[in-house]
């Protein structure tokens, strides 16, 4: 394992100090328990924001707290949700008053840590509406699961809650909000290779030369199957079928297609698979009104994408479009 | 045999021990068929308790304390210490699960020793903990398939044997119930995104249960320092 | 070879239509020949800006035109210099009456191009001045090479005299003000992974897995040097040292820092990279006044990054800040 | 032995089959001490010139030309649609390059035949385009070092043989040009960057220059189609 680290213990430290240091204007880095907050604490009256998980998927999601996202995140180890510890004081920071939301996405570990931390939180007095994010369609929302997981999806409802929260909605505004782009978000995606976490050493997986894994999560695990490797078309259909037949898109439907890099993948694949993306939401008779095409919900160094699909209406669209200035994120 | 607050701190920083030597096949398990962090998580987690434990212990020494005027240990007291410390430092899934088996396990053990039936309700407890908050059943292929054996294993030896056999039962059962994760096709936790991949490999949460269960046992065999 | 792609030989073309249909507010993507305008068309009375080169760079160039940067780019085949028929349309779009600035990256088939395409655009009755980009301290700027390479410190220049044409400077002095830029940047870079030519199909150098390239240029080309794998502190100051030494940085005065990705390196290492380059700055009595980290002069896929460091004042700080909106920059 | 617009036609379609048969050779040495794209450009630029002789062609036939009434047919004609083909297809150094060379190389072969000192003339001229544009001189491990020998054998040879002689002349030592550049140091084009570790490695420019003049030998063995 070659990687622009020092001791692999300390990665999430390392990083986050150069993260505070490049983006001091922006965020405030807290250390024992480990959490980021906006710079300039709580704003009185606005619902704040908060999220986390493991880290290992950034910008997401420290790189996406600022005006008109997150209040505060709390990254984990490496693939490791973070503990109630860390969870407590960020949803304290971020309280000005108007409640809270977290914003998890569906794993075992991030829902039972968010858990141990929201009881914490409500035992002090905080008022606290938590939304589960679960887009991939690759796992069965079944009681055969865990429940589907929450991807690259995670980054719409930040996004589209946080403009809601600047707009000055309510906790239970806001929670609607967030809980309508839940609804309304479906991603899937695929690994070209693996990804090998620091403290281990390997790659998450071995993949061979000539195959893809199709339905991945973001942690570096193995995805629903494997395929041999065809061209972007098709693993781009792959992608792009299930989420949009999830959806149960209809002609004439407006959406925003978002195309996100594992973290190792070059720009220029992004936008093939975007191209196609794109042809394919168009034979259905589907607009993309909005776009975004980057590596925003990565898997460290992991080649791969995943295709995200979110239906608009109005309010989503006014929301998205709503300004946001984050170290990852801005417009 | 007596399992006073010095065996439950020896079982503590045997397990911790465990996971360190062990660490590598739990990592391992965990990438076959989950994040590939289980090892990593639960070093974190037990070392950072054996240095509470270590603080703790220097505190004691520093203050005089410990000699006959000392107020009394409880093994609930060293459970209760693993618990929160365990939930604050793991992450992960396995975090909150055994930080609310341990806090479980401490409600029943506040005495300064247990016997058989006490190591049952311990037992008990830390398996109703990890049920209620991770929602599993049997043969979900995860840690719940260890502890249930080893719960039921402790229930039948504590009518015949002593504390020692109860445990021994337990950490027997615990270890044979993580092999016959083995075929199981998850249901609960990461592995269950595998769907059908994940048969063929054994649940490194059942696997990590059998290791503390027989750190229990080992932990009989030592007197305090 | 896996990647997200089609036919290799299509690679660059696929890759721009999906481009021009992420970006069609901000682009447009001119065929046969290739080359990219800003939607609108020049600017009457303002210098046009332009640049260009082989493929593989994303985002430079294509990402970088828009209101602020450039009014055209000229993307070549992957890592090869594109043509003087690309060259000279976007010469030609990008004139707005003012003059043309081209920006060119010093590469032999860059420079050998380009020249061809400003003496066809001349004859053509065009005003196009050139400034060669060549901040790349890795290499001997000495009649031993074909000079000192363009890399990252490209973006320094595509921004900064991008600002200085839309606040009205003429052709002299947009000229003036990139060729500053470019007398004041300095970058060097590593490789911990190689890259593969989608067309070749297999890495560009063989890079053992306990090794580093120091001193490698955005084309997949080897570095000066090998070196045993060392902690990410230990290669910063690798990268960091002849940066600065070269600029000759005395104490008290303001850089802008700039830690680039190659294409496939996790933004959570670049932060690690930027926190130690910072703390080296700052233990030469340098302040660091701007910032910038993420992979925007890569080269594919490959695993590294370059440190650029820009010595500004107070003209470059203020044209640093000026607005900017293209697809990879903006604020 | 007639060297006409037939010969020059020939020898460029030669020249695009030997950089196809030899693309990953001429890669693999640019990817040692280049970008690897020396072979894929050189593809791209003589296939794109063929398919302009062929349009040319089929027009020429098309229109019914090419008969006693037709114009004369040059054989800088030819070199000149090669030279403004390449400029706009190769991209990278040599494009520029070898469009300049055969763009010089076409000023001076502007006739129906060419003999012995027209092909001096012509190699000269190619090789003045060069080192106007690329300013290397000999010994700097680039194409240069091919072009130069090859001009100096073609003028001996050109003293005592036929033009056949001299173009066997300039290809035999632009071949051993090329294999002499292995040992150079590069101080121009790509392969200066890598300072001494260019060493060892022959030039991609100049053993595709040994491919171009090899195949306008081979053109001579045809008679047109
Ligand atoms: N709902 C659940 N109930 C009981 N145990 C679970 C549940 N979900 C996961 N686990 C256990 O947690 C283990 C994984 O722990 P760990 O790797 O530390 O966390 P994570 O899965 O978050 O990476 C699994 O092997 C399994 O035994
Ligand atoms: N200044 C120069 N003069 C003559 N030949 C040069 C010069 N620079 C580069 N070359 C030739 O160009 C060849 C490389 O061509 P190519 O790989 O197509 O372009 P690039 O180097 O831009 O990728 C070198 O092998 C060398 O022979
Ligand atoms: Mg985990
Ligand atoms: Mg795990
Ligand atoms: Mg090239
Ligand atoms: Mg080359």
């Amino acid at each position: 394992m070659k990687k622009l680290l020092n001791d692999p213990e300390n990665a999430v430290a390392d990083s986050l100090a150069g993260f505070a240091l490049a983006h001091a204007d922006l965020v405030q880095v807290h250390h024992d328990p480990t959490y980021v907050t906006r710079v300039g604490g709580a704003t009185t009256g606005k619902v704040g924001l908060v999220s986390g998980g493991g880290s290992g998927h950034e910008p997401l999601h420290t790189g996406f707290v600022g005006d008109g996202m997150l209040d505060a995140a709390v990254p984990g180890a490496v693939f490791t949700s973070p503990t109630p510890d860390g969870i407590l004081p960020a949803l304290h920071a971020a309280d000005g008053g108007a409640g809270v939301l977290a914003i998890v996405k569906n794993y075992t570990g991030d829902v039972l840590n968010f858990d141990l931390a929201v009881e914490l939180a409500e035992a002090d007095g905080a008022r606290v509406a938590t939304v589960v994010v679960n887009d991939d369609v690759a796992v069965e929302n079944s009681t055969y699961t865990a429940g589907r997981r929450g991807v690259a999806g995670t980054l719409c409802v930040e996004k589209i809650a946080g403009a809601a929260a600047m707009q000055g909605g309510d906790l239970d505004d806001v929670t609607r909000i967030a809980q309508h782009v839940v609804d309304n978000v479906r991603t899937m995606g695929v690994a070209v290779t693996a990804c090998t976490v620091p403290h281990v050493g390997g790659p998450s997986f071995d993949l061979p030369d000539d195959q893809l894994e199709i339905g991945i999560g973001i942690h570096g695990e193995p995805g629903r199957r494997r395929v041999k490797a065809v061209p972007a078309d098709e693993v781009t259909q792959m992608l792009l079928d299930p989420v949009a037949d999830d959806l149960e898109l209809s002609p004439g439907e407006r959406v925003l297609l978002f195309v996100n890099g594992m973290g190792g993948t070059p720009a220029s694949e992004l936008y093939v698979v975007y191209g196609r993306a794109r042809r394919l939401l168009e034979q259905r008779g589907v607009t993309v009104a909005r776009s975004l095409v980057g590596s925003y919900v990565t898997s460290l160094e992991m080649q791969g994408a995943s295709v995200t699909v979110l239906r608009l209406d109005d309010e989503l669209e006014a929301l998205w479009d709503a300004p946001v200035h984050t170290a990852a994120l801005r417009w | 045999m007596t399992l006073d607050a010095d065996w439950a701190e020896r079982w503590i920083r045997r397990t911790a021990d465990a996971v360190a030597d062990r660490r590598d096949e739990l990592t391992e398990l965990d990438r076959e068929i989950g994040d590939g962090d289980h090892g990593e998580n639960l070093v974190r987690g037990f070392r950072a308790v054996v240095a509470k434990l270590d603080a703790r212990r220097a505190e004691v020494d520093g203050s005089g304390a410990g000699g006959p005027e000392a107020p009394p240990r409880l093994v609930g007291d060293v459970l209760k210490l693993t618990a929160t410390t365990l939930m604050s430092t793991v992450g992960g899934a396995s975090g909150p699960l055994y930080g609310t088996a341990f806090l479980r396990a401490a409600k029943v053990t506040g005495h300064e020793t247990i016997d058989t039936r006490g190591i049952v309700a311990m037992l008990e407890s830390a398996l109703d903990g990890i049920t209620a908050r991770g929602k599993a059943e049997p043969g979900e292929k995860t840690m719940v398939d260890a502890w249930t054996p080893a719960v039921e294993a402790a229930e039948r030896a504590a009518g015949e044997g002593d504390e020692a056999d109860a445990l021994r039962a337990a950490a027997a059962a615990a270890d044979a119930g993580s092999t016959a994760t083995i075929p199981l096709v998850a249901t609960k936790g990461r592995a269950s995104y595998l769907g059908e991949r994940s048969a063929g490999h054994e649940d490194p949460g059942a696997r990590s249960t059998a290791l503390l269960l027989a750190a229990a046992v080992d932990a009989l065999g030592e007197e305090p320092a």
